[in-house]
């Protein structure tokens, strides 16, 4: 690799300094940021407060239309998850060394957006006040939920998930955040200290650190394998024309991570940018993220192409009915979905000049995102519109309360996304500075040497 | 009365909703303050016999009673009417009695007329002041200044009614229903003799042929014959009976049929003299039936010579073959029944076309025989021209002779404006509604004595038609009344005794009770000695009396100086190329004529054939409405010679591309929240055609516009889907 | 693992050739369950409470049209897809071969509702409530849904029930015909006919040997409990 | 001094998972009166136990309705005539009954309305009434002895042999 | 008793361990405080042997033990009447368990690396902030002293306590601090003086 990955000759602290810019106390804007996303969350806990004091009469949902929005944002967060944790695990053990900047951002993506997505099975409950007749535990009634259903898988897959990415995220995070301590005074040096739970960055801690760092990324990717994959087995295992495939699971797994690397490089965009990270987010991890979301388009689009043309071919009636009813009134979301997930990440991403640019990663990597969630509307609205008995057919359009739950879900991550921000590094300081140290050597007479940094 | 004293008292269970487990206070527990009566059992339900009266068909119901309230209607299968089974207008007249909105006590008008300002007045204010304009009747020597229009009442009502108007000196009663079947017992009396109506045995035949006839949904008797339908098709181990429907708009009867014939309107007579023409022509009558009958195949052949089947094809506007094939099949296959119905009956020669299905009837020899048809028991003695006696009412009442008219049931939704009793009725000046719901009537009116629900009431109910023996089906109070209303009858009495004289003399009873009471002894004829209580508490019980003696009738036969029907080219309102379309207005399976509006559980039951729900709607073929530029819940204008309406269109498959169909029912100015502002009522459209004795209600000719893109309209069914019946495999 | 030890297992049968649509089954259906009125606006919205419903397609083109009727309501499956999907049991199996569903347990995530082929369980969208007196009308045998729950035809449960506790306290099995579903007790051309299917000299196991036998979607391999007989029409003769 | 904060800090964790745990466990919460004073001071220590009245004698539908129902005014009034009619409470019963009111009780047993529970068939199954009702015929005031919840139910259907169908009890 | 020298590069810390050693301190007792990874052996060699992915593994079988017992324990002892259908289901039985079981092993993870790193500790140790902004420190534990043993060829590394050790402690400190002192330290903070 010819191109640095790093800025030269910079000292530590001044990497610390740049990379830790975030922790620095906030301006202005910030707050403006965060009380625009505070209100826009309040709103959309309204909405649901709303939904909640009255009835279920609020949202769009109807028979046979039982789930509409609500389960696509659930589908489309938990999705989001995906690339976070999984791809920052993929480079970890594949030791991509331009992955270093990148880390931080996309773990600490999946603890939220995993956040913000289990939350929604809760809020799309017709009795949300009786959310705890799901939970297992003994309890007077002398029952137990019912673990044949995919929504308890689910429940079980999502809590594994969101405590094993935030398990990881801290692990990642330690180092970082003695260092942080080491830099702060008042509050801040207190919950720092207590959550760098007394690292000095020994040797020895170093050695299980990295064994541990390691271990968790090899058990972290079948944990999300198998999370995307029970969210599409609570359709795959349906008798619903249109759910009931095989291909789900590596569908949706794929069709997360699809979304998720183009969240992570929307992010690291935003970051590189608020932040001022230049130096550090450089066209280098743009152009490799990008030849890794075009793999991921192709494989993307490889799986809907399977998906429809079993469909299309084998033309089973009602299998046909609910495609076609798709095609027929979804047509602009169809072919705007097929374009955005498809043939512009595949014909932009093919050129090394697009995959340095800026400005087209971000529209590309957005344009992946309005895509997913329109992808996930797609499969869950219409197989229930035109279900297997024609005389209840229906439709569906979601109301303000579902949009504004929805928008505040969009505001609930970026708030938690933006605080995250303002109290914890941003950037893996400390693995970043990792290719510094490791690049230099010392020779000295009692020393055999193994050189890991050029591994790469 | 042990029992009304504890219903009134007492609950120990409520039948809230409760919101969860989680209830932060102790409920209360009320005792009673009386034993409840032997055999009632707190927490159980108790069943008790009645009848309904939502319809004529009078069916025998039993009352599920928990607590003091009434909870469910199921069918009485003692009753020889429907045998426990019921229909769905049957099954919600529990919700006549817990209607929200019913008038709790009597009413006196404060506001304008229609304005539905009304004061709280007592009921001996009320009597006293219906009393005190029947007293000035009296001394003005003007007796004849009362009107009474009621329903078709039978039974001690009828009689209760007309000892009243007689001893108070008035000829202005009128009984009035729209959906009468007086032109039924018309043509019966033209061509047998006497106006008994049919009694059909449909659960025997083997070939069924209803020109019009809805009887599963209205005709005559809809839960005997629709009962007796399942029985034709598949009841019987080998046989499975044919059934052939004919006319223009495929009803919900008509959807059971294996054949649909939709013929032109009005040419159902012609189209059945064809048939009988081609059977007598081909031979395939039953001699013996016409010799019986004292009739000469020669001779009514000559006289059905003007409908050859080409003639017939061309009157019917159907297929000749397959004219011809039902007329053959009809006449080979044996027992067979023809049926004539209101939509045949309800034109400008309905009369006779009823009289053309009669022969057939004749031809193939199904008169008085098991598969065919027999006078029936019911009420044999029935109005003939109730229609007439309306329109001489009406002119009187413009006369402005009538001072005080009291009307039970609600003539100004039921009456179609273009007889002119809208206007005749706002020339009297006091007119008394008996309504329990404040419906269009009772709005006019100047007082308001509301009548008891039916489960709150007394009462026999005996059943038009339906049967071969006679039926007195008993209604009795199940609850105590909810609210500070008096039956009927109890105010008719009640108004006697305040006027005194004559009128306390001949109406001595103290209630209805006990007149009632006295008028099912007489009937029961019981020897002296014999405890009548007993025989009265087994006849509650049971609902009624079933095994009258049966009827002096022994049969139908042809009377001798009846001539042959032969139906005239039907009349139509309106000109056909301004008005191209003929306009049915049919009662809908849900609300009858209107009587079934005000119950939610109605008004949300799908309507069979369009799954339209709350509301009204005009039917147009799909053919028609593409010409017309015309969708699925369109609103469109339907104009005739007498109004307009605006309506949201179902397109219908089944109804003729040149006519449209409009249902019944709706369109209530007023009877409470769930029927008010409701569609439209389609009477406003349809001119008056046809004779003083015989109303045409389906001889108006209409057109339709379309006004805009979406009408109100709801259905239960996506239109789209109920044309898929292939994905269910079907 | 405990195996069906009822000796019953309830079933219908739906004879398409007597049924004439008239929707007595469903307004008979709503007095006995305590089925919520819903307005103009509710059903709409496709938010109907109709536990039953009568389907009518319509077969070809005038003059030639034929419609047809389907009552619908809950299969009660014997491989139903709505009881494995419910995380709470609220949705389950009965030893007497019903889909049972306890409201009173149900969170309302409206998988069942999603997952039945037949799209017969309603959602309570709505809080319903029945204006005074109108409220008196309820049947003190079924609870009042809440908002958020979902229900569904029991197959009359309630009259099971009591039947049961008859034929206990009498020391005997039910008769056939003993109990009757609202539907079938009120279908005036006794098309709905309901009974012991575990019983083969029942009513309804003789008529579900019929050759005009279907069920309803078969191919998914639910195996609901009501077979319908065809008809409704010459060709069905 | 660090040693003494975490050791409370723990302490107050452990505290609060517990408190959750019993608070989850109980839900939904019953905070209804497990022995509320009633209008009138009726006692059936007095009537059941001293008197050895049977139970049935006064709650008789227990045999043949779902309700076991409570005595009526008349019924109470007609045994007072003649027994201790003086007694303070008796004439209060009495004042009740001239009134035309109802005593309001106050329930202590109460079942949601999800919930059908057949006295008939619990007492044909020969369950005796202190099975769920406690020792009445010691209680001055009726006080409630069973928790009445679902947990409750099952137990002791499963320990009879008795349905666990939810159907049984659910409506 | 530990002490620390902070060094601002690491020639002078990789000197400084060396006379380190050269003076008697055995490679145990020496541990390099970093803010990033070096490889091993360039400051200072540890045991890279650790013990705590055996606790992951066992952490994870329990974890198969209780999503199992979940699963299908909690359908046993709370069964539900199903109709014929069995209480136990096969294949949601094996997904709760793998998700149990992965997420007892990330959990037994965490707490396995922590336990064996021997954080948090409830004792203050010597430590300075400039070792975040680059700086090394080279720490040395100070053996309890008085027992010095030869490091012969046949005594394996961890057991053996170089000469120094035979020194007293505060001897065996300041020694240390000299000897970073000398290699270059920033300054050097003994234990004790905290």
């Amino acid at each position: 690799m010819s191109e640095p990955i790093l800025p030269a000759a910079k000292s530590s602290s001044q990497l610390n300094d740049e990379m830790l810019s975030s922790l620095r106390t906030p301006t202005w804007s910030w707050y403006a940021l965060a009380l625009f996303l505070g209100a826009v969350v309040a709103w959309g806990l309204y909405a649901f407060g709303y939904m909640l004091t009255t009835d279920m009469s609020c949202t769009g949902l109807n028979r046979p239309v039982m789930w509409g929005v609500y389960i696509v944002n659930f589908v489309f967060w938990i999705g989001l998850s995906h690339s976070g944790t999984m791809v920052s695990a993929i480079l970890r053990l594949s030791r991509a060394n331009w992955r270093r900047p990148i880390l931080r951002a996309a773990e600490a993506m999946t603890v939220f957006t995993v956040a913000v997505g289990g939350l929604f099975p809760l809020i799309h409950l017709g009795r949300n006040w009786v959310f705890f007749y799901l939970i297992p535990y003994p309890n007077q009634r002398g029952l137990w939920p019912n673990f044949r259903s995919a929504l308890l898988w689910d429940a079980t897959a999502i809590f594994t998930y969101i405590i094993g990415s935030s398990l990881f995220l801290y692990l990642g995070m330690l180092p970082d955040l003695a260092v942080a301590r080491d830099r702060s005074s008042g509050w801040r040096f207190k919950l720092y200290s207590v959550l760098a739970m007394g690292w000095r960055g020994a040797a020895r801690e170093w050695a299980i650190f990295h064994q541990a760092s390691t271990l968790m990324a090899a058990l972290i990717i079948p944990v999300a394998v198998s999370v995307h994959s029970i969210v599409a087995w609570d359709f795959a295992v349906t008798v619903i024309p249109g759910w009931h495939s095989t291909i789900f699971p590596p569908y949706f797994v794929i069709g997360a991570i699809h979304s998720g690397v183009a969240a992570v490089i929307t992010l690291m965009i935003i970051i590189r940018r608020v932040f001022h990270l230049e130096d550090y987010l450089t066209p280098l991890h743009f152009d490799n993220m990008g030849k890794l979301l075009l793999v991921i388009a192709l494989l993307w689009s490889y799986a809907y192409f399977v998906e429809v043309q079993t469909t299309w071919y084998a033309h089973e009636p009602i299998e046909w009915e609910v495609f076609s009813f798709m095609a027929d009134k979804y047509a602009f979301l169809l072919l705007f979905m097929i374009f955005a997930n498809s043939v512009l990440p595949i014909v932009a991403l093919c050129f090394k000049r697009l995959r340095r640019s800026i400005a087209v990663m971000l529209v590309v990597s957005v344009l992946i995102n309005v895509g997913m969630f329109i992808e996930r509307f797609l499969i869950i609205v219409p197989s229930l519109s035109h279900k297997n008995m024609p005389f209840v057919w229906g439709t569906y359009r979601p109301t303000w309360v579902e949009l504004s739950v929805t928008a505040g879900a969009f505001a609930g991550f970026a708030l938690m996304y933006t605080l995250f921000a303002k109290c914890f590094p941003m950037v893996a300081v400390t693995d970043v500075r990792e290719l510094e140290a490791q690049k230099s050597v010392v020779r000295l007479s009692r020393t055999r040497l193994q050189s890991s940094a050029e591994k790469e | 009365m042990k029992r009304r004293t504890f219903l009134q008292l007492g609950t120990i269970i409520a039948a809230s909703a409760v919101l969860d487990g989680c209830r932060s206070k102790n409920e209360q527990l009320i005792p009673y303050l009386i034993p409840p009566d032997e055999g009632v059992t707190p927490g159980k339900g108790t069943y008790y016999a009645s009848s309904c009266n939502a319809c004529p068909a009078g069916c025998g119901i039993l009352v599920r009673v928990s607590e003091g309230r009434a909870k469910k209607i199921e069918g009485n299968p003692d009753h020889p009417i429907n045998r426990g089974k019921l229909c769905a207008r049957g099954q919600a007249i529990v919700q006549e009695l817990y209607h929200p909105d019913r008038v709790p006590h009597p009413l006196k008008r404060n506001g304008p007329r229609g304005s539905g300002a009304f004061t709280r007045i007592s009921w001996q204010e009320g009597i006293g002041l219906l009393a005190d304009k029947l007293k000035a009747l009296q001394r003005e020597q003007n007796t004849n200044g009362l009107a009474l229009l009621t329903p078709h009442l039978r039974g001690t009502l009828a009689e209760l009614t007309s000892r009243f108007m007689r001893t108070f000196g008035s000829t202005n009663h009128v009984s009035y229903e729209l959906l009468t079947p007086d032109l039924l017992r018309a043509a019966a009396r033209r061509s047998f003799g006497h106006p008994s109506l049919p009694y059909y045995d449909i659960a025997e035949t083997r070939y069924l042929l209803s020109f019009g006839a809805d009887f599963v949904e209205n005709h005559l008797s809809p839960v005997k014959y629709g009962s007796a339908f399942g029985q034709m098709r598949q009841g019987r181990d080998t046989v499975r009976g044919h059934f052939t429907y004919v006319g223009g708009r495929m009803s919900l009867t008509a959807a059971s049929a294996d054949r649909w014939m939709p013929a032109k309107p009005g040419s159902e007579g012609a189209l059945a003299l064809g048939m009988a023409r081609l059977i007598l022509a081909e031979s395939l009558y039953d001699s013996g039936a016409l010799a019986a009958n004292g009739l000469e195949a020669k001779k009514l052949l000559a006289a059905l010579d003007r409908y050859d089947l080409p003639r017939v094809t061309q009157l019917s506007g159907l297929p000749q073959g397959a004219i011809a094939e039902v007329a053959r099949e009809f006449a080979s296959t044996r027992p067979a029944l023809a049926l004539a119905g209101e939509m045949v009956a309800f034109q400008s020669n309905g009369p006779e076309s009823v009289r053309a299905v009669h022969l057939l009837n004749l031809l193939v020899g199904s008169l008085n025989r098991p598969g065919g048809i027999y006078p029936d028991a019911g009420f044999p003695s029935g109005p003939e021209n109730s229609f007439a006696e309306l329109l001489a009412l009406i002119e009187t009442m413009h006369g402005g002779n009538v001072k005080v008219a009291m009307i039970h049931g609600d003539p100004l939704y039921s009456v179609p404006p273009a007889t002119g009793f809208h206007d005749a009725l706002a020339k009297v000046p006091f007119i008394v509604s008996f309504s329990s719901l404040l419906d269009d009537t009772a709005l006019h009116a100047d007082l308001v004595l509301p009548d008891h629900a039916a489960l709150e009431s007394w009462g026999d109910v005996i059943p038009v038609a339906g049967t071969r023996e006679p039926v007195v089906g008993l209604m009795q109070p199940v609850v105590e009344p909810l609210f500070d209303t008096r039956q009927f009858p109890e105010v008719l009495l009640a108004t006697a005794h305040e006027l005194g004289g004559r009128m306390a003399a001949a109406l001595p009873d103290e209630s209805y009770l006990e007149l009632l009471k006295g008028a099912i002894r007489k009937q029961a004829g019981l020897e002296a000695g014999v405890d009548f209580e007993a025989t009265w508490v087994d006849l509650l019980q049971h609902g009624g009396s079933f095994k009258g003696k049966s009827s002096k009738l022994t049969g139908y036969r042809w009377g001798s100086d009846a001539p042959p029907p032969l139906p005239e080219d039907p009349d139509f309102a309106g000109d056909p190329k301004t008005y191209p379309f003929h306009l049915i207005v049919y009662p809908s399976t849900a609300f009858y004529d209107g009587r079934g509006a005000p119950y939610p559980w109605l008004q949300q039951l799908p309507d069979p054939m369009t799954t339209v729900v709350w509301g009204s709607w005009v039917e147009i073929n799909p053919e028609t409405a593409a010409e017309l530029g015309i969708g699925f819940g369109d609103l469109v204008e339907v104009t005739s010679p007498q109004g307009t309406l605006r309506l949201p269109a179902v397109v219908y498959p089944g109804i003729r591309p040149d006519m449209v169909a409009v249902p019944l029912g709706q369109g209530h100015g007023g009877m409470g929240r769930y029927a008010q502002g409701q569609g439209v009522n389609p009477l406003a459209l349809v001119a008056r055609q046809g004779t003083k004795q015989q109303p045409a209600w389906n001889a108006t000719r209409v057109r339709i516009t379309r006004i805009s893109g979406k009408g109100e309209l709801v259905t239960a069914g996506h239109p789209q889907g109920s044309l898929r019946s292939e994905l269910v495999e079907i | 693992m405990e195996k069906m030890t009822s000796q019953y297992r309830w079933g219908m049968v739906v004879d398409l050739d007597r049924c004439t649509g008239c929707g007595a089954c469903v307004v008979a259906c709503q007095a006995e369950n305590n089925v919520a009125i819903c307005g103009k606006k509710e059903i709409s919205e496709g938010r109907n409470m109709h536990w039953l419903r009568i389907e009518r397609f319509w077969v070809g083109k005038y003059p030639d049209v034929r419609a047809r009727f389907l009552p619908v309501l809950c299969q009660h499956c014997q491989d139903a897809p709505c009881e494995p999907v419910c995380p709470v049991y609220a949705s389950y199996h009965n030893p007497d071969g019903l889909n049972g569903q306890v409201y009173n347990r149900c969170v309302g995530t409206r998988y069942c509702g999603n997952n039945c082929p037949y799209a017969v369980r309603v959602f309570n969208f709505y809080n319903h409530e029945w204006p005074k007196p109108l409220d008196n009308q309820l049947s003190p045998d079924m609870t009042v849904r809440t908002r958020g729950v979902m229900e569904k035809c029991t197959f009359c449960v309630q009259r099971i029930r009591r039947a049961k506790e008859d034929a206990k306290s009498e020391n005997r099995a039910i008769r056939d015909g003993e109990i009757q579903p609202a539907c079938a007790q009120t279908c005036p051309t006794d098309a709905l006919v309901f009974g012991n299917m575990a019983d083969p000299r029942s009513r309804v196991a003789i008529l579900s040997r019929s050759p005009r036998r279907f069920r309803l979607l078969e191919h998914l391999g639910t195996h609901p409990s009501i077979y319908y007989l065809k008809g409704g029409g010459r060709e069905h003769v | 001094m660090n040693k003494v904060r975490l050791i409370i800090g723990l302490a107050i964790v452990t505290v609060a998972i517990v408190a959750a745990s019993v608070l989850l466990y109980i839900l939904p919460l019953d905070v209804r009166d497990h022995s509320p004073v009633q209008p009138l001071r009726f006692s059936h220590k007095l009537h059941a136990g001293d008197n050895g009245i049977h139970c049935l004698f006064c709650h008789s539908y227990a045999l043949k309705s779902p309700a076991a129902g409570i005595p009526s005014m008349e019924e109470c009034r007609a045994c007072h005539l003649f027994i201790s009619p003086n007694a303070p409470e008796i004439k209060k019963l009495m004042k009740y009954w001239e009134k035309r009111e109802p005593i309001p009780w106050v329930r202590v047993y109460s079942l949601p309305d999800f919930v059908y529970f057949p006295h008939m068939m619990h007492v044909r199954a020969k369950l005796p009434c202190a099975a769920c009702h406690g020792e009445v015929a010691t209680m001055e005031r009726i006080t409630r002895s069973a928790s009445l919840k679902m947990g409750w139910c099952l137990n002791c259907h499963q320990k009879h042999k008795a349905s666990i169908d939810c159907w049984t009890c659910h409506k | 008793m530990e002490v620390l020298g902070i060094f601002s590069d690491k020639e002078s810390a990789g000197i400084a361990v060396e006379h380190l050693i050269k003076e008697g301190f055995v490679e145990r007792q020496i541990t390099s405080l970093t803010s990033v990874a070096y490889p091993d052996g360039v400051l200072v060699r540890t045991e890279q042997r650790t013990w705590f992915r055996w606790f992951t593994l066992a952490c994870g079988i329990a974890g198969a033990g209780a999503g199992f017992l979940l699963a299908a324990g909690t359908a046993w002892l709370y069964p539900v009447k199903t109709g014929d259908k069995p209480i136990i289901a096969f294949y949601p039985t094996g997904i709760v368990t793998y998700e149990l079981t992965m997420l007892f092993a990330l959990v037994g993870t965490i707490i396995g690396m922590f336990l064996e790193m021997g954080l948090p500790t409830l004792r203050k140790r010597v430590y300075d902030p400039l070792i975040a902004e680059g700086y090394i420190g080279i720490s040395v534990s100070i053996h309890s002293g008085g027992e010095a043993v030869a490091c012969g060829a046949d005594v394996l590394p961890r057991e053996c306590i170089g000469a120094v050790a035979a020194l007293p402690p505060d001897e065996q400190a300041s020694r240390a601090e000299e000897i970073m002192k000398a290699a270059g330290a920033v300054r050097t903070i003994a234990e004790d003086r905290i």
